[in-house]
Protein backbone atom coordinates (compact mmCIF):
# COMPACT_ATOMS: atom_id res chain seq x y z
CA UNK A 1 0.00 0.00 0.00
CA UNK A 2 2.81 2.39 0.89
CA UNK A 3 4.61 1.22 -2.22
CA UNK A 4 1.62 2.07 -4.37
CA UNK A 5 1.37 5.50 -2.75
CA UNK A 6 5.07 6.21 -3.24
CA UNK A 7 4.86 5.25 -6.87
CA UNK A 8 1.90 7.41 -7.75
CA UNK A 9 1.53 10.47 -5.53
CA UNK A 10 3.55 12.65 -7.91
CA UNK A 11 1.10 11.90 -10.72
CA UNK A 12 -1.90 12.72 -8.50
CA UNK A 13 -0.52 16.11 -7.47
CA UNK A 14 0.36 16.88 -11.07
CA UNK A 15 -3.24 16.14 -12.06
CA UNK A 16 -4.48 18.44 -9.27
CA UNK A 17 -2.25 21.29 -10.51
CA UNK A 18 -3.46 20.75 -14.08
CA UNK A 19 -7.10 20.91 -12.94
CA UNK A 20 -6.41 24.18 -11.08
CA UNK A 21 -4.99 25.63 -14.28
CA UNK A 22 -7.98 24.51 -16.37
CA UNK A 23 -10.33 25.99 -13.75
CA UNK A 24 -8.50 29.30 -13.96
CA UNK A 25 -8.77 29.39 -17.73
CA UNK A 26 -12.44 28.44 -17.89
CA UNK A 27 -14.15 30.18 -14.95
CA UNK A 28 -12.18 33.36 -14.26
CA UNK A 29 -13.46 36.56 -15.88
CA UNK A 30 -10.36 38.73 -15.76
CA UNK A 31 -7.91 38.23 -18.61
CA UNK A 32 -4.81 38.48 -16.39
CA UNK A 33 -6.25 35.71 -14.19
CA UNK A 34 -6.69 33.62 -17.32
CA UNK A 35 -3.03 34.19 -18.19
CA UNK A 36 -1.96 33.07 -14.70
CA UNK A 37 -4.01 29.89 -15.17
CA UNK A 38 -2.30 29.32 -18.50
CA UNK A 39 1.14 29.57 -16.84
CA UNK A 40 0.13 27.11 -14.09
CA UNK A 41 -1.10 24.58 -16.65
CA UNK A 42 2.09 24.87 -18.67
CA UNK A 43 4.35 24.36 -15.65
CA UNK A 44 2.31 21.33 -14.56
CA UNK A 45 2.99 19.64 -17.90
CA UNK A 46 6.72 20.37 -17.48
CA UNK A 47 6.53 18.84 -13.97
CA UNK A 48 5.00 15.64 -15.39
CA UNK A 49 7.83 15.23 -17.89
CA UNK A 50 10.49 15.80 -15.24
CA UNK A 51 8.86 13.38 -12.82
CA UNK A 52 8.80 10.48 -15.29
CA UNK A 53 12.54 10.91 -15.90
CA UNK A 54 13.52 10.19 -12.29
CA UNK A 55 15.04 6.99 -10.95
CA UNK A 56 15.61 5.92 -7.37
CA UNK A 57 19.27 5.93 -6.24
CA UNK A 58 20.53 7.81 -9.29
CA UNK A 59 22.61 10.95 -9.55
CA UNK A 60 22.23 14.05 -11.68
CA UNK A 61 23.23 13.76 -15.36
CA UNK A 62 26.71 15.25 -14.99
CA UNK A 63 29.47 12.70 -15.41
CA UNK A 64 31.21 11.69 -12.21
CA UNK A 65 34.26 9.39 -12.36
CA UNK A 66 33.08 7.51 -9.28
CA UNK A 67 30.02 6.22 -11.11
CA UNK A 68 30.76 4.46 -14.42
CA UNK A 69 28.55 5.43 -17.32
CA UNK A 70 28.19 1.85 -18.51
CA UNK A 71 25.54 1.09 -15.89
CA UNK A 72 22.72 3.37 -16.92
CA UNK A 73 20.89 3.01 -13.59
CA UNK A 74 23.46 5.39 -12.09
CA UNK A 75 22.27 8.44 -14.00
CA UNK A 76 18.94 10.10 -14.67
CA UNK A 77 17.55 10.17 -18.20
CA UNK A 78 18.83 13.40 -19.81
CA UNK A 79 16.43 13.51 -22.75
CA UNK A 80 13.24 14.84 -21.00
CA UNK A 81 15.35 17.42 -19.17
CA UNK A 82 16.58 18.82 -22.47
CA UNK A 83 13.12 18.96 -24.01
CA UNK A 84 11.66 20.75 -20.98
CA UNK A 85 14.60 23.19 -20.83
CA UNK A 86 13.71 24.52 -24.25
CA UNK A 87 9.97 24.36 -23.48
CA UNK A 88 10.35 26.77 -20.52
CA UNK A 89 12.23 29.37 -22.57
CA UNK A 90 9.77 29.17 -25.44
CA UNK A 91 7.00 29.42 -22.83
CA UNK A 92 8.22 32.79 -21.57
CA UNK A 93 8.47 34.09 -25.15
CA UNK A 94 4.88 33.09 -25.93
CA UNK A 95 3.82 34.60 -22.59
CA UNK A 96 5.32 37.84 -23.85
CA UNK A 97 3.13 37.60 -26.94
CA UNK A 98 0.10 37.08 -24.68
CA UNK A 99 0.99 40.22 -22.69
CA UNK A 100 1.35 42.13 -25.94
CA UNK A 101 -2.16 41.16 -26.98
CA UNK A 102 -3.47 42.12 -23.51
CA UNK A 103 -1.92 45.58 -23.81
CA UNK A 104 -3.35 46.01 -27.31
CA UNK A 105 -6.84 45.09 -26.04
CA UNK A 106 -6.56 47.49 -23.11
CA UNK A 107 -5.36 50.35 -25.32
CA UNK A 108 -8.39 50.02 -27.52
CA UNK A 109 -11.27 49.04 -25.17
CA UNK A 110 -10.04 50.36 -21.76
CA UNK A 111 -11.05 47.20 -19.91
CA UNK A 112 -9.81 43.69 -19.23
CA UNK A 113 -13.01 42.15 -17.86
CA UNK A 114 -14.59 39.60 -20.17
CA UNK A 115 -18.25 40.62 -19.83
CA UNK A 116 -17.57 44.34 -20.22
CA UNK A 117 -15.46 43.52 -23.25
CA UNK A 118 -18.35 41.63 -24.89
CA UNK A 119 -20.70 44.55 -24.15
CA UNK A 120 -18.32 47.01 -25.75
CA UNK A 121 -17.85 44.79 -28.76
CA UNK A 122 -21.56 44.83 -29.59
CA UNK B 1 -15.34 14.84 -12.28
CA UNK B 2 -12.62 15.70 -14.77
CA UNK B 3 -10.10 15.48 -11.95
CA UNK B 4 -11.54 12.12 -10.85
CA UNK B 5 -11.17 10.63 -14.31
CA UNK B 6 -7.61 11.87 -14.63
CA UNK B 7 -6.60 10.58 -11.18
CA UNK B 8 -8.09 7.16 -11.96
CA UNK B 9 -6.15 7.09 -15.22
CA UNK B 10 -2.95 8.17 -13.50
CA UNK B 11 -3.20 5.25 -11.08
CA UNK B 12 -2.47 2.86 -13.92
CA UNK B 13 0.83 4.47 -14.85
CA UNK B 14 4.01 2.57 -13.96
CA UNK B 15 5.71 3.23 -10.64
CA UNK B 16 7.73 6.40 -10.53
CA UNK B 17 11.48 6.05 -10.21
CA UNK B 18 11.74 2.37 -11.09
CA UNK B 19 14.90 1.81 -13.18
CA UNK B 20 13.25 -1.13 -14.97
CA UNK B 21 10.55 1.00 -16.53
CA UNK B 22 9.78 0.76 -20.19
CA UNK B 23 11.11 4.26 -20.72
CA UNK B 24 14.55 3.40 -19.38
CA UNK B 25 14.81 0.04 -21.18
CA UNK B 26 17.17 -0.79 -24.01
CA UNK B 27 14.51 -1.62 -26.56
CA UNK B 28 10.98 -0.35 -26.86
CA UNK B 29 8.03 -2.68 -27.43
CA UNK B 30 8.10 -2.07 -31.16
CA UNK B 31 11.70 -3.22 -31.45
CA UNK B 32 13.44 0.11 -31.94
CA UNK B 33 16.20 1.26 -29.61
CA UNK B 34 15.53 3.87 -26.92
CA UNK B 35 17.91 6.82 -27.24
CA UNK B 36 18.21 7.83 -23.57
CA UNK B 37 20.64 5.08 -22.63
CA UNK B 38 22.69 5.75 -25.75
CA UNK B 39 23.09 9.37 -24.64
CA UNK B 40 24.25 8.35 -21.16
CA UNK B 41 26.79 5.85 -22.45
CA UNK B 42 28.32 7.80 -25.32
CA UNK B 43 28.14 11.47 -24.34
CA UNK B 44 31.59 11.79 -22.82
CA UNK B 45 33.26 9.57 -25.40
CA UNK B 46 31.95 11.59 -28.33
CA UNK B 47 32.44 15.17 -27.17
CA UNK B 48 34.63 15.18 -24.00
CA UNK B 49 31.90 17.08 -22.14
CA UNK B 50 30.73 15.83 -18.73
CA UNK B 51 27.33 17.57 -18.72
CA UNK B 52 25.00 15.29 -20.64
CA UNK B 53 22.18 17.82 -20.91
CA UNK B 54 24.46 20.25 -22.72
CA UNK B 55 25.58 17.55 -25.12
CA UNK B 56 22.04 16.50 -25.98
CA UNK B 57 20.98 20.15 -26.34
CA UNK B 58 23.89 21.30 -28.44
CA UNK B 59 25.05 18.30 -30.39
CA UNK B 60 22.63 15.43 -30.81
CA UNK B 61 19.49 17.56 -31.09
CA UNK B 62 21.01 20.81 -32.36
CA UNK B 63 18.56 21.28 -35.23
CA UNK B 64 15.73 21.18 -32.65
CA UNK B 65 17.45 23.90 -30.65
CA UNK B 66 17.83 25.99 -33.80
CA UNK B 67 14.08 25.72 -34.29
CA UNK B 68 13.45 26.93 -30.75
CA UNK B 69 15.70 29.92 -31.31
CA UNK B 70 13.81 30.88 -34.46
CA UNK B 71 10.54 30.59 -32.50
CA UNK B 72 11.61 33.00 -29.75
CA UNK B 73 13.00 35.40 -32.37
CA UNK B 74 9.60 35.40 -34.09
CA UNK B 75 7.90 36.07 -30.75
CA UNK B 76 10.09 39.12 -30.21
CA UNK B 77 9.27 40.45 -33.66
CA UNK B 78 5.54 39.94 -33.01
CA UNK B 79 5.68 42.17 -29.91
CA UNK B 80 7.50 44.84 -31.92
CA UNK B 81 4.98 44.86 -34.76
CA UNK B 82 1.74 44.63 -32.75
CA UNK B 83 2.57 47.30 -30.17
CA UNK B 84 3.97 49.75 -32.70
CA UNK B 85 0.76 49.63 -34.72
CA UNK B 86 -1.66 50.10 -31.78
CA UNK B 87 0.30 52.95 -30.18
CA UNK B 88 0.36 54.87 -33.45
CA UNK B 89 -3.41 54.59 -33.86
CA UNK B 90 -4.02 55.84 -30.33
CA UNK B 91 -1.79 58.88 -30.65
CA UNK C 1 14.77 11.77 -4.15
CA UNK C 2 13.50 12.41 -0.62
CA UNK C 3 9.79 11.75 -0.74
CA UNK C 4 8.78 13.52 2.51
CA UNK C 5 10.32 16.79 1.27
CA UNK C 6 8.62 16.42 -2.10
CA UNK C 7 5.23 15.80 -0.47
CA UNK C 8 5.49 19.01 1.59
CA UNK C 9 6.53 21.03 -1.47
CA UNK C 10 3.62 19.59 -3.47
CA UNK C 11 1.10 20.67 -0.81
CA UNK C 12 2.48 24.21 -0.72
CA UNK C 13 2.41 24.31 -4.54
CA UNK C 14 -1.30 23.52 -4.64
CA UNK C 15 -2.01 26.11 -1.90
CA UNK C 16 -0.11 28.91 -3.65
CA UNK C 17 -1.76 28.13 -6.99
CA UNK C 18 -5.25 28.35 -5.45
CA UNK C 19 -4.41 31.62 -3.66
CA UNK C 20 -2.98 33.13 -6.86
CA UNK C 21 -6.24 32.43 -8.67
CA UNK C 22 -8.67 33.45 -5.94
CA UNK C 23 -7.28 36.74 -4.58
CA UNK C 24 -8.88 40.03 -5.67
CA UNK C 25 -5.78 42.22 -5.79
CA UNK C 26 -3.79 41.46 -8.92
CA UNK C 27 -0.42 42.49 -7.46
CA UNK C 28 -0.81 39.89 -4.70
CA UNK C 29 -1.62 37.34 -7.41
CA UNK C 30 1.62 38.19 -9.19
CA UNK C 31 3.63 37.74 -5.98
CA UNK C 32 1.95 34.37 -5.35
CA UNK C 33 2.82 33.37 -8.92
CA UNK C 34 6.48 34.16 -8.20
CA UNK C 35 6.36 32.04 -5.02
CA UNK C 36 4.84 29.24 -7.10
CA UNK C 37 7.75 29.43 -9.53
CA UNK C 38 10.33 29.31 -6.74
CA UNK C 39 8.71 26.26 -5.14
CA UNK C 40 8.57 24.59 -8.54
CA UNK C 41 12.31 25.24 -9.06
CA UNK C 42 13.00 23.73 -5.63
CA UNK C 43 10.98 20.66 -6.60
CA UNK C 44 12.89 20.26 -9.87
CA UNK C 45 16.21 20.38 -8.02
CA UNK C 46 14.92 17.83 -5.49
CA UNK C 47 14.03 15.52 -8.37
CA UNK C 48 17.55 15.81 -9.81
CA UNK C 49 16.89 18.03 -12.82
CA UNK C 50 19.37 20.76 -11.94
CA UNK C 51 19.40 22.44 -15.34
CA UNK C 52 15.63 22.72 -15.48
CA UNK C 53 15.57 24.01 -11.90
CA UNK C 54 18.13 26.70 -12.71
CA UNK C 55 16.18 27.85 -15.76
CA UNK C 56 12.90 27.93 -13.86
CA UNK C 57 14.45 29.94 -11.00
CA UNK C 58 15.86 32.56 -13.35
CA UNK C 59 13.03 32.85 -15.85
CA UNK C 60 9.91 32.03 -13.85
CA UNK C 61 10.84 34.16 -10.86
CA UNK C 62 12.77 36.98 -12.49
CA UNK C 63 11.71 37.81 -16.00
CA UNK C 64 8.10 36.67 -15.84
CA UNK C 65 7.60 38.58 -12.59
CA UNK C 66 8.89 41.79 -14.16
CA UNK C 67 6.64 41.38 -17.22
CA UNK C 68 3.57 40.68 -15.03
CA UNK C 69 4.27 43.78 -12.92
CA UNK C 70 4.58 45.94 -16.04
CA UNK C 71 1.22 44.70 -17.36
CA UNK C 72 -0.52 45.26 -14.00
CA UNK C 73 0.86 48.81 -13.74
CA UNK C 74 -0.22 49.70 -17.26
CA UNK C 75 -3.75 48.35 -16.80
CA UNK C 76 -6.04 48.27 -13.78
CA UNK C 77 -5.04 46.68 -10.51
CA UNK C 78 -8.41 45.50 -9.23
CA UNK C 79 -10.12 42.33 -10.32
CA UNK C 80 -13.80 41.56 -10.01
CA UNK C 81 -13.42 37.89 -9.16
CA UNK D 1 0.72 56.16 -16.09
CA UNK D 2 1.33 55.64 -12.42
CA UNK D 3 4.52 57.55 -11.84
CA UNK D 4 6.61 56.53 -8.85
CA UNK D 5 9.02 58.89 -7.18
CA UNK D 6 12.65 58.24 -7.93
CA UNK D 7 14.55 56.56 -5.13
CA UNK D 8 18.36 56.94 -5.13
CA UNK D 9 18.86 54.04 -2.74
CA UNK D 10 17.16 51.56 -5.07
CA UNK D 11 19.19 52.90 -7.99
CA UNK D 12 22.43 52.57 -6.01
CA UNK D 13 21.62 48.97 -5.07
CA UNK D 14 20.78 48.09 -8.66
CA UNK D 15 23.96 49.68 -9.96
CA UNK D 16 26.01 47.77 -7.40
CA UNK D 17 24.37 44.44 -8.19
CA UNK D 18 24.07 44.56 -11.95
CA UNK D 19 27.73 44.00 -13.07
CA UNK D 20 28.12 40.96 -10.85
CA UNK D 21 24.97 39.38 -12.31
CA UNK D 22 26.33 40.05 -15.79
CA UNK D 23 29.71 38.44 -14.99
CA UNK D 24 27.90 35.46 -13.48
CA UNK D 25 25.84 35.14 -16.67
CA UNK D 26 28.95 34.93 -18.85
CA UNK D 27 30.46 32.44 -16.39
CA UNK D 28 27.35 30.27 -16.69
CA UNK D 29 27.55 30.35 -20.49
CA UNK D 30 31.29 29.58 -20.72
CA UNK D 31 31.36 26.99 -17.93
CA UNK D 32 28.26 25.14 -19.08
CA UNK D 33 30.23 22.05 -20.09
CA UNK D 34 31.20 21.12 -16.55
CA UNK D 35 28.38 22.38 -14.36
CA UNK D 36 24.65 23.07 -14.74
CA UNK D 37 24.22 25.92 -17.15
CA UNK D 38 24.28 26.74 -20.79
CA UNK D 39 23.06 29.25 -23.30
CA UNK D 40 19.47 29.61 -22.15
CA UNK D 41 20.26 30.12 -18.46
CA UNK D 42 23.15 32.49 -19.12
CA UNK D 43 21.13 34.53 -21.56
CA UNK D 44 18.31 34.86 -19.04
CA UNK D 45 20.79 36.02 -16.38
CA UNK D 46 22.21 38.66 -18.74
CA UNK D 47 18.69 39.84 -19.49
CA UNK D 48 17.97 40.01 -15.75
CA UNK D 49 20.99 42.25 -15.19
CA UNK D 50 19.89 44.62 -17.96
CA UNK D 51 16.25 44.66 -16.84
CA UNK D 52 17.30 45.47 -13.26
CA UNK D 53 18.82 48.78 -14.38
CA UNK D 54 15.82 49.52 -16.58
CA UNK D 55 13.32 48.93 -13.78
CA UNK D 56 15.32 50.87 -11.19
CA UNK D 57 16.56 53.80 -13.26
CA UNK D 58 14.09 54.54 -16.00
CA UNK D 59 14.86 55.37 -19.60
CA UNK D 60 17.32 58.17 -18.96
CA UNK D 61 19.75 55.93 -17.08
CA UNK D 62 19.08 52.83 -19.17
CA UNK D 63 20.03 54.67 -22.33
CA UNK D 64 23.64 54.66 -21.12
CA UNK D 65 23.82 50.86 -20.95
CA UNK D 66 22.11 49.29 -23.96
CA UNK D 67 20.04 51.53 -26.20
CA UNK D 68 16.61 50.51 -27.37
CA UNK D 69 17.41 50.25 -31.07
CA UNK D 70 20.38 47.96 -30.35
CA UNK D 71 18.36 44.93 -29.23
CA UNK D 72 17.09 43.81 -32.63
CA UNK D 73 20.57 43.67 -34.24
CA UNK D 74 21.86 41.70 -31.22
CA UNK D 75 19.11 39.12 -31.68
CA UNK D 76 19.93 38.86 -35.38
CA UNK D 77 23.64 38.42 -34.54
CA UNK D 78 22.78 35.58 -32.15
CA UNK D 79 20.69 33.71 -34.70
CA UNK D 80 23.28 34.27 -37.44
CA UNK D 81 26.13 32.87 -35.27
CA UNK D 82 24.16 29.65 -34.82
CA UNK D 83 23.19 29.40 -38.49
CA UNK D 84 26.67 30.25 -39.82
CA UNK D 85 28.23 27.50 -37.73
CA UNK D 86 25.94 24.99 -39.41
CA UNK D 87 26.58 26.44 -42.85
CA UNK D 88 30.38 26.39 -42.45
CA UNK D 89 30.22 22.76 -41.35
CA UNK D 90 28.07 21.96 -44.38
CA UNK D 91 30.42 23.78 -46.74
CA UNK D 92 33.36 21.78 -45.43
CA UNK D 93 31.75 18.50 -46.42
CA UNK D 94 29.82 17.43 -43.33
CA UNK D 95 26.14 17.46 -42.51
CA UNK D 96 24.30 20.58 -41.31
CA UNK D 97 25.54 21.40 -37.79
CA UNK D 98 28.08 18.58 -37.88
CA UNK D 99 30.81 20.13 -35.75
CA UNK D 100 33.50 17.55 -36.50
CA UNK D 101 33.87 19.11 -39.97
CA UNK D 102 34.65 22.62 -38.74
CA UNK D 103 37.82 24.08 -40.33
CA UNK D 104 39.97 24.52 -37.22
CA UNK D 105 43.40 22.89 -37.78
CA UNK D 106 45.16 20.71 -35.29
CA UNK D 107 42.23 19.37 -33.28
CA UNK D 108 40.75 15.94 -32.87
CA UNK D 109 37.08 15.46 -33.85
CA UNK D 110 35.96 15.16 -30.20
CA UNK D 111 37.52 18.49 -29.24
CA UNK D 112 36.07 20.04 -32.39
CA UNK D 113 32.61 19.06 -31.22
CA UNK D 114 33.44 20.54 -27.79
CA UNK D 115 34.33 23.85 -29.48
CA UNK D 116 31.23 23.79 -31.65
CA UNK D 117 28.96 23.45 -28.63
CA UNK D 118 30.73 26.44 -27.03
CA UNK D 119 30.23 28.63 -30.13
CA UNK D 120 26.53 27.92 -30.50
CA UNK D 121 25.93 28.52 -26.80
CA UNK D 122 27.32 32.04 -27.11
CA UNK D 123 24.85 32.56 -29.99
CA UNK D 124 21.93 31.26 -27.95
CA UNK D 125 22.85 33.49 -25.01
CA UNK D 126 23.01 36.66 -27.11
CA UNK D 127 19.68 35.91 -28.81
CA UNK D 128 17.82 35.13 -25.56
CA UNK D 129 19.18 38.27 -23.85
CA UNK D 130 18.25 40.55 -26.74
CA UNK D 131 14.76 39.12 -27.16
CA UNK D 132 13.81 39.31 -23.48
CA UNK D 133 14.99 42.93 -23.31
CA UNK D 134 13.17 43.66 -26.56
CA UNK D 135 9.85 42.40 -25.18
CA UNK D 136 10.23 44.62 -22.10
CA UNK D 137 11.16 47.69 -24.18
CA UNK D 138 8.17 47.28 -26.45
CA UNK D 139 5.81 46.87 -23.52
CA UNK D 140 6.86 50.09 -21.76
CA UNK D 141 7.27 52.15 -24.91
CA UNK D 142 6.34 55.80 -24.48
CA UNK D 143 5.98 55.64 -20.69
CA UNK D 144 8.62 56.18 -18.06
CA UNK D 145 8.82 54.30 -14.79
CA UNK D 146 10.72 55.19 -11.66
Amino acid sequence: MLDFFLGHYAYWFTVILLCIGVYGILFKKNLIKKTIGLAILQISVVLYFVSIASKWDATVPVLNPDFPADQVANYLNPLPHTLMLTAIVVGVATLGVAFTLLLAIYNRYETLDEEELIEKLQ
Amino acid sequence: MFAGILIFAASDLPYRGDPDNLMHAEESITGTTVKGNYFIKNAYRDTRTPNMVTVVLGDYRSIDTFGEQVVIYTAGLITLLVLRKTRRRRA
Amino acid sequence: MIWELELIIYIFLALSAVVALEVKDLLVAVVMMTIFSFLMALLFVAMGAIDVGFTEAVIGAGVTGILFVVVVFQTSRKSND
Amino acid sequence: MRRQFQSPIVLLGARLLSPYIMVFGWYVIIHGHYSPGGGFQGGALLAASVLLIRVAGGRRVARLQIQEFATTPLAVIGVVIYFATGLVAMAMGGYFLDYSALPIPGMEPEWLRYTGILIIEVGIGLAVMAILVMIYDNMVRGEDYA
